[in-house]
């Protein structure tokens, strides 16, 4: 049982991690790193329940929070430089290089 | 169950939550005082802490944290940074009307690292992580009309987060397999089980848990968001980032990966040879990367970088001299990387009173003549470079002294060669670092100034003249600290 | 009592040095009198020692100095005759330098560095350890350098300064390691307890050399004395190191007159007449030293004869009598054994008398013409009779004629002193061929004192007969040049008659030192032929310097020509020059070997190595590698990711 | 009494004083003023000295850094006394000379007095730790006072010498960690270690595998051939010398040199009878020795500045300090220790000279210049009894050097001593031709009116002459200084005998 949850995991993860490499808006960039977030929490419950104890749970609760308190600072910091230079489109955000 | 040994935190963060309450109070120019009232904090903290020295661990809230000698030193290096860099602050950002949001959140970053510097179970270091992590992401940006500053908000946070997840899939990996979040029950159930431990999911566990603390130490690979991140931020916050936060992963490192490499038998020699070649890719990228830089934030950063590299030669032996040395200049960098950027930052200041409208005001340039414009600057970070290339007596020559020492007397003890080639390594970087160093030497002391004479706005006086009284100070007087970093690599049983 | 005050013969020269240096400029004639009495005083010590040791005492002095050295004084016979004579021309020159050098404004340097010379010189003489003769013998190579050079401004001087120290540089090299040689078996045979040094002597004393020879290995003996000889050979201007001494011209007459004909280039037959005892147990060192000295004898001689410069003429007949000198200690040395000493030395101060008279008649000739060339003197007999009457004497001195009466049966022979001594050595050559039927050394002496008669009769036609080739108004020189003049030519004329006494006396030099040096019975003596045939020689080469340049009875001007090969190659002086300083100095040493090893170090070590591989490569690797860095946050990610990867591989494989 | 410590301390103090002073003329004073106190405490110390024991002397020794057994140890037998001393001379003589400089004259003369700290405290320290310290302090014043006062060139000289020098520096470290962990622990039940340099030295011998002894001497040897340097690692000296300001040139040829060689005594020759294969080691000191010899010499030659010349005829001449090294003969360990000696005073007196050529002519090439001697006749006079004392005459101490390091290296490295021979005429070639071309001949007009070395100028080059031709003549006050301590380092490798080849 434990098997898919893991492998539901890895999925998530993969694409999470795809989805980081290849995109270019920040949003779904954000986004992304929510999968990876998610696919963490999945594996701690899912462990949660395989070893018998509620650490997991509760770590994964901690970690919800925490992704939420996350996100809302990334869209505050994409906002404020969506003000500055009118564009979250990552790949035009290279001034710092090298 | 006696608190006493909490007070720090706890008056941190009260002190943050009435800063942010006094802020909704105060009017714009009052808040200049919030810097001294924070430093007066951080300085009750410190003293506080050196109150409570002493070997003994004791154990809080269901073992989730920790007091000990190694959390100790930590937390004395993260309070240290954060006082200079407050102090620093109460100049850069004098008559600034968000001073009370700044102040609050270096707290808390603080806070979040003391934690993790604490942290004794997954749970609490993931959370004493997130909170530093997060304070520092706001930090980065805080010049919010500034793109550069938002641009490595931007890039400090989507590192950062993806370095966080691959933390936390870590720690669900670690956790799945040994049923506890409870780092010494993970460690006594690693060091009964290494078959486990060497399985393919204990390894990855553990590669993610390094590339989750890479991130914060800045680690080649995982180091590439810290360029671009200390050269956009604001400098007082590059210099938190690169002389607090950065520790922040060292620490946590120190307590998982030495403890676990410490452990488990069978993989001890794999974990010492992966961070092997991390520490010699990181300093060499570091220091041949740095010496074509010119903005000499950015160079900062890569030197940084190649300091990671030296500190983790810590891992590479693990050993009680190897932890200690790498304490010791951990110690060491915090000061001489705080300090050195607080003098770019006085170089801006004085760049900025030149002419307001200055763009890349830490361009190598601007440091032509400091010796005469800002001659405690100069001479300030004079110290500050040559102990970051390890020239004694200072504390960057006592770090990597006992540093280097430990991983050569491993590589005789061992008849290792591969050691040996890695500390060879780091010596030749060593003094290839010298290299970039002194061309910012040259150009403060050599070259002929480009204006006047300056008045040294005092604030920066007085971190700078800290920082140099202790690095050098550590470099003339090290027993103590090394009776410090001893204990501290003590508690790891290694 | 005058034996107690030994060191001040150094010493007192050394104050008058240091005196003239820094008080001179205040002083009339640019201090002059201070070395002048310094000198004299040396004398009247050397003269005092003198009675009170003939004769047959020797004085030692000894005090330790640094790592079993010492310093010491020895004058046994040798040493004081040569003091006598040292002291004596030294004095006689200085007097007569201050007429000469009278409008030269550097004259305090002058005499400073003429009473360091002296004292040197001195110090020469008298050490006794071969450590301090060689301190003392490289501080008169240091003097010869310097008053070569002492009219620095002209370029010619400082080249020919550079030259003379260079090459006599080579043999002190070879020198110095002749010492080392020696040190190193000394100590070793002191450190097997084959010879143990008596208390109180040092290593390097001439004594304790002498007592250890029979003990040393005769192979390292050989090379110990070749070495030493080869020193000698830079200092006595022998071949092949000859080249130095006729540029050392440059330097005031004076200065030639002293050290490069009376004194300074005698050290090196001093030396091997100082280390004879060890010659004498190395005997092919000794026959090496008979062919060198016969060899430059003539060799020097043949080009005494073109050479046009009055001063080189000079400095080729002192090369050549030097050449005489060790034929003597070689042939002699073999042949009759410790009369070897004697007959050299006597030769040595003869010659210094008379050569340095020569110098000084030059020096007198040239302050009145103005010139050196003697294509354009001529006719100065009657403006300059004392000159004129000295110079003869000494050249019939130099070229040893006489009157050989005691051949006749008549108990006094009427002869000037080069007669005696060169006869001498002439017979030595001559009883070393037919003791050992090797007759090339007589042969290189006899032809070679045909040659000297040539080219001394014709310095002295060409300067003082015939008619004036220049409209230089010329006149006698001073009385105070004159009367050093008149001293060394009665000195030239009559000193040859203590040749018995002298023999005698040096002849007993190591005797009274208890060093052993064989003497051999003389073989009967030679056919009157052989006994004249020096002298036929000489009046033979006056004859025809008469015939040819006084009554012009040759026209020489097709012989004289750059387009005869010989002429081409004696007046180039044999290549010698261009061989020294434009191949072995300019091109093979620095062209080649300096060059090459400049172009190692700055295009290899420091620009290949350095440089490229090293530096620049780095900053180029630094260059690119930060282009890592795209600035891309997802490149970042990416990055992230490949090193958890990478980490993975690393980790598994390894793992597993 | 710490007096070893206020000798190095006095200069300290007066480094930061003269720091804070306003005008040249206080800092100046107060320069030669603190280092000549310590050249009193220096000729204190000698008057007290007994030439007799091997042992250190005025021993001091305070705990500093106890978890590491660092102990602030002091002390001067007859290797660092000589050499001390030697410092103490040089130092204000280079401030007198340095009188009238004018550019940023408290940092000049503060950058003078933090060397004199450095080297003093190279050569009394007796743990290693604590002369791992002072060997790198003494870079950085250097450093500064190339690229302060420096040349066109002095950023590439004054980096060159810093990164090369402490590279090997580190090496050195790498080679004193090893000793120190295979050291056993002065305290078996603690574990307590010690860095004591003696003790550390003593500790070699019972290392057991003979390769890791040979690493630690071969990088140990490193550290200090750099340092000195030899060839091939040689390339950083003239470089260095020729962008260097005088007095940075004075100190660089005269101390920081010397320190390379001190190294050798101190610590190279005691472990190298221990070494793995000490046959082959002293084989190779002494082909580095007489490749530096042979090298210097004829790159001197090659040479048309007159400042690079005199550099490369240094490493020629610490040459000899290597063979008389590796030879392990009493007197020519001796011999090796006073050439350092003295060739810190001769050194001096060629570097002077090529300053106030330079100061005075403008240019040291030496095809420029030429007849100097007509308007600078002191500064001629003085500049060739330096040039006859480099190239070795006799009556001067680089003779007595040479000499004891020659005739006594010839024992154990016949050949060797040879091909030294071979190079002392070219030794002479090119300090003759120097001043045939440079201060002999015609004048060159072009130089337009130069005038001679000023007083202070000429009265510092004066008083190192004086001094040459004194230990020339008189060297036996410093020789036997030496003598005890080497007799003692030849009889630590007597059972070498047979091992040399």
């Amino acid at each position: 049982m434990l098997y898919y949850y893991l492998l539901v995991s890895a999925i998530i993860f993969t694409v999470g991690s795809y989805g980081i490499i290849t995109q270019r808006s920040g949003i779904k960039i954000l986004m992304c790193i929510e999968l990876l977030l998610n696919s963490a929490n999945l594996n701690l419950v899912a462990f949660s329940s395989y070893n018998g104890n509620a650490s997991g749970q509760v770590f994964a609760a901690f970690s919800i929070a925490i992704a939420a308190a996350e996100a809302a600072i990334g869209f505050a910091i994409l906002v404020a430089l969506f003000r500055v230079r009118d564009t979250i489109n990552l790949d035009n955000i290279d001034i710092l290089r090298w | 169950m006696n608190y006493t040994l909490l007070i720090p935190e706890i008056l941190l963060t009260i002190l943050a939550l009435v800063i942010i309450l006094f802020g909704l109070l105060m009017s714009d120019k009052d808040k200049n005082m919030l810097g001294y009232l924070s430093a007066a904090g951080i300085l009750a903290s410190i003293i506080a802490i050196l109150g409570t020295s002493g070997s003994a661990s004791f154990f809080y809230f269901y073992n989730s944290l920790v007091i000990d000698p190694l959390s100790q030193v930590f937390k004395l290096i993260f309070l240290t940074v954060s006082l200079l860099v407050v102090i620093a602050s109460i100049g850069y950002f004098k008559n600034n009307p968000h001073q009370d949001e700044y102040y609050t959140l270096l707290l808390l970053a603080l806070v979040g690292m003391m934690v993790v510097s604490s942290a004794n179970d997954l749970i609490s270091l993931f959370v004493g992580f997130e909170l530093a992590s997060m304070s520092t992401y706001v930090l980065a940006g805080f010049e919010k009309k500034n793109s550069l500053s938002l641009e490595a908000a931007l890039k400090y946070f989507i590192i950062g987060s993806l370095s966080s997840a691959l933390l936390l899939f870590g720690m669900s990996l670690v956790y799945g397999i040994t049923g506890s979040t409870n780092i010494p029950v993970i460690i006594d159930y690693f060091r009964a089980n290494p078959l486990l431990a060497a399985s393919s999911l204990g390894v990855i566990g553990i590669i993610f848990l390094v590339a989750g603390f890479g991130f914060k130490m800045a680690l080649v690979p995982f180091h590439m968001w810290a360029p671009d991140t200390y050269e956009g931020s604001p400098t007082v916050v590059s210099s938190l980032l690169a002389a607090g936060s950065k520790k922040m992963g060292f620490v946590a490192a120190f307590r998982l990966l030495v403890l676990f490499a410490v452990a488990v038998v069978p993989l001890r020699l794999d974990i010492q040879m992966a961070f092997g070649v991390l520490a010699v890719i990181t300093m060499t990228y570091g220091n041949i990367v740095a010496i074509s830089q010119r903005s000499i934030k950015r160079m900062l950063a890569y030197s940084s970088i190649a300091q990671a590299g030296y500190i983790s030669l810590a891992f590479v032996v693990t050993t009680q001299m190897s932890v200690a040395g790498g304490v010791l200049l951990a110690l060491g960098h915090a000061l001489m990387k705080g300090g050195a950027f607080i003098a770019v930052a006085v170089v801006a200041y004085m760049v900025l009173s030149d002419n307001k409208n200055a763009k890349n005001t830490d361009d190598l340039e601007n440091f032509a003549g400091l010796s005469k414009r800002a001659p405690i600057t100069a001479f300030s970070l004079l110290v500050f470079l040559l102990a970051l290339a390890g020239i004694p007596p200072s504390a960057g020559f006592i770090g990597k002294f006992v540093l280097f020492y430990a991983v050569i007397i491993e590589a005789v003890a061992r008849a290792s060669s591969w050691l040996l080639l890695v500390v060879i390594i780091a010596i030749l970087n060593s003094a290839l670092s010298i290299y970039y160093y002194a061309r910012v030497i040259k150009y403060m002391y050599v070259l002929p100034p480009t204006g006047d004479k300056i008045k040294e706005p005092t604030p920066y006086v007085v971190a700078l003249v800290l920082a140099v009284i202790g690095t050098i100070g550590i470099g003339i007087y090290p027993e103590p600290f090394i009776q410090m970093a001893m204990n501290a690599a003590h508690v790891l049983g290694v | 009592m005058f034996s107690d005050y030994a060191a001040l013969i150094v010493l007192l020269p050394v104050i008058g040095f240091v005196l003239t240096l820094f008080l001179g400029k205040k002083l009339p004639s640019g201090g002059a009198y201070i070395p002048i009495a310094a000198i004299l005083g040396s004398f009247i010590i050397s003269l005092g020692i003198f009675l009170e040791i003939y004769p047959d005492k020797v004085i030692q002095q000894s005090w330790n100095w640094f790592a079993g050295m010492n310093l010491g004084i020895l004058i046994d016979p040798l040493a004081i005759v040569m003091l006598l004579m040292v002291s004596f021309v030294s004095l006689l020159i200085h007097i007569y330098a201050v007429g000469y050098m009278a409008h030269d404004p550097a004259k305090p340097r002058y005499f400073a560095e003429t009473s360091l010379f002296t004292a040197a010189m001195l110090a020469v003489v008298l050490s006794d350890n071969v450590l301090q003769f060689f301190i003392a013998w490289e501080i008169v190579g240091l003097c010869s350098y310097l008053l070569i050079g002492f009219w620095y401004h002209k370029p010619a001087a400082a080249a020919a300064a550079k030259k003379a120290f260079l090459v006599t540089r080579v043999g002190d090299v070879l020198f110095l390691a002749g010492i080392v040689l020696l040190y190193v078996n000394m100590s070793q045979i002191i450190a097997s307890h084959a010879f143990t040094l008596p208390q109180g002597n040092f290593i390097l004393q001439f004594k304790s050399m002498f007592d250890a020879i029979p003990q040393i290995d005769p192979r390292q003996l050989t090379y110990i004395t070749l070495l030493f000889f080869g020193g000698a050979v830079g200092k006595s201007g022998q071949f092949p190191l000859h080249g130095w001494l006729p540029d050392a011209m440059e330097g005031p007459t004076t200065v030639s007159a002293l050290i490069h004909a009376a004194t300074m280039v005698t050290a090196g037959v001093y030396l091997v007449a100082r280390t004879f005892p060890m010659f004498v147990a190395a005997p092919d060192s000794l026959l090496v030293v008979a062919y060198i000295g016969g060899f430059t004898a003539l060799f020097a001689a043949t080009m005494g004869i073109v050479m046009n410069d009055i001063k080189r003429v000079l400095a080729y007949s002192t090369v050549s009598q030097l050449g005489y000198m060790m034929l003597a200690l070689g042939t002699a040395g073999i042949a009759i054994g410790a009369k070897a000493v004697g007959i050299s030395v006597f030769h040595l101060i003869s010659h210094a008398f008379f050569k340095a008279l020569l110098f000084l008649c030059a020096g007198s000739v040239i302050h009145a013409v103005g010139t050196n060339d003697i294509r354009e003197m001529g006719g100065l007999f009657s403006k300059m009779k004392i000159t004129a009457i000295t110079m003869i004497i000494a050249s019939l001195s130099l070229s040893g004629i006489g009157v050989p009466l005691i051949d006749l049966g008549i108990p006094v022979n009427i002869a000037t002193s080069g007669f005696f001594s060169k006869d001498a050595i002439i017979e030595g050559a001559f009883e070393f061929g037919d003791k050992t039927g090797n007759f090339i050394p007589y042969i290189f002496a006899i032809l070679a004192a045909l040659l000297t008669s040539i080219y001394i009769f014709r310095l002295w036609f060409m300067t003082f007969s015939g008619t004036p080739r220049s409209e230089k108004h010329a006149h006698e020189s001073p009385n105070v040049m004159t009367i050093p003049l008149i001293v060394l030519a009665a000195l030239a004329l009559l000193f040859g008659y203590s040749q018995t006494g002298f023999y005698n006396y040096l002849e007993k030099n190591f005797r009274l030192m208890n060093v052993f040096v064989p003497v051999h019975q003389e073989a009967s003596p030679p056919s009157l032929i052989i006994t004249l045939l020096p002298l036929i020689m000489g009046i033979a080469g006056l004859l025809i310097s008469y015939a040819i340049y006084h009554r012009r009875m040759l026209d020489m001007s097709k012989l004289v020509s750059s387009q005869n090969p010989l002429y081409k190659l004696l007046i180039k002086r044999y290549y010698e020059p261009g061989l020294s300083a434009d191949i072995i100095g300019v091109k093979i040493t620095h062209g080649v070997a300096a060059q090459s090893g400049e172009f190692v170090d700055r295009k290899i070590i420091d620009g290949l190595i350095i440089d490229n591989v090293i530096s620049n490569s780095l900053i180029k690797f630094g260059d690119v590698a930060k282009k890592i860095q795209t600035g891309v946050v997802q490149n970042y990610a990416s990055i992230v990711l490949l090193g958890i990867g990478l980490l993975v591989i690393l980790l598994m494989l390894g793992g597993a | 009494m710490a007096l070893i410590s206020l000798m190095i301390a006095i200069p300290l103090i007066g480094a930061i004083i003269t720091f804070l002073t306003r005008t040249r003329q206080q800092a100046r004073a107060i320069a030669l003023i603190s280092s000549g106190i310590s050249l009193i405490i220096s000729l204190f110390l000698l008057s007290r000295f007994s030439s007799s024991i091997s042992a250190p002397q005025f021993l001091e020794s305070t705990q500093w850094i106890a978890s590491l057994g660092v102990n602030l140890k002091f002390g001067v037998d007859g290797i660092g006394l000589p050499l001390v001393l030697l410092s103490n001379i040089v130092i204000p003589l280079t401030v007198v000379f340095a009188w009238g400089e004018t550019k940023q004259a408290n940092q000049f003369y503060g950058l003078i007095l933090l060397e004199q700290v450095g080297v003093l405290g190279v050569f009394t320290s007796l743990d290693f730790f604590v002369f791992y310290i002072f060997w790198e302090i003494v870079l950085i014043p250097m450093y500064f006072l190339i690229s302060l006062w420096g040349g066109p060139r002095k950023d590439y000289s004054a980096i060159k010498f810093f990164i090369y020098t402490h590279v090997a520096s580190l090496v050195m470290l790498l080679a004193i960690f090893t000793l120190y962990f295979m050291a056993p622990p002065v305290d078996p039940f603690t574990g307590q270690r010690t860095f004591d340099m003696f003790y550390l030295l003593n500790s070699y011998q019972i290392i057991a595998s003979p390769i890791l002894k040979d690493a630690i001497f071969l990088a140990l040897l490193f550290g200090f051939i750099v340092k000195m340097p030899a060839v091939p690692f040689h390339t950083w000296l003239p470089d260095a010398h020729v962008e260097a300001p005088t007095a940075g040139s004075v100190i660089l040829a005269a101390l920081l040199l010397k320190m390379g060689g001190y190294g050798l005594f101190r610590i190279i020759l005691p472990i190298l009878p221990f070494s793995g294969s000490p046959g082959k080691l002293i084989t190779l000191m002494a082909i580095i020795a007489i490749l530096s010899i042979l090298w210097g010499t004829f790159l001197a030659l090659a040479q048309r500045d007159l400042k690079k010349m005199v550099a490369y005829s240094s490493i020629s001449h610490m040459g000899y300090v290597m063979l008389g090294a590796a030879a392990l003969i009493p007197l020519s360990v001796s011999g090796a220790m006073f050439q350092m000696f003295s060739h810190g005073l001769i050194t001096c007196v060629l570097f002077m000279s090529c300053g106030v050529i330079q100061h005075s002519a403008g240019t040291r090439i030496i095809g420029n210049l030429g007849g100097i001697a007509k308007h600078m006749p002191k500064l001629a006079f003085l500049m060739m009894a330096g040039f006859l004392a480099s190239l070795g005459l006799p009556a001067m101490s680089g003779f007595v050097a040479e000499f004891l390091v020659l005739v006594n290296s010839y024992i154990t490295l016949p050949t060797f001593v040879i091909l030294a021979l071979f190079g002392i005429v070219f030794t002479a070639g090119y300090h003759l031709w120097a001043m045939q071309r440079a201060v002999f001949g015609t004048y060159n007009e072009k130089l337009g009116h130069i005038h001679d070395g000023a007083g202070y100028e000429i009265a510092a080059m004066a008083i190192l002459v004086l001094l040459i031709i004194f230990f020339g003549l008189n060297p036996s006050p410093v020789l036997n200084m030496m003598t005890t301590n080497a007799n003692q380092l030849v009889a630590l490798a007597a059972g070498l005998k047979g091992v040399i080849t």
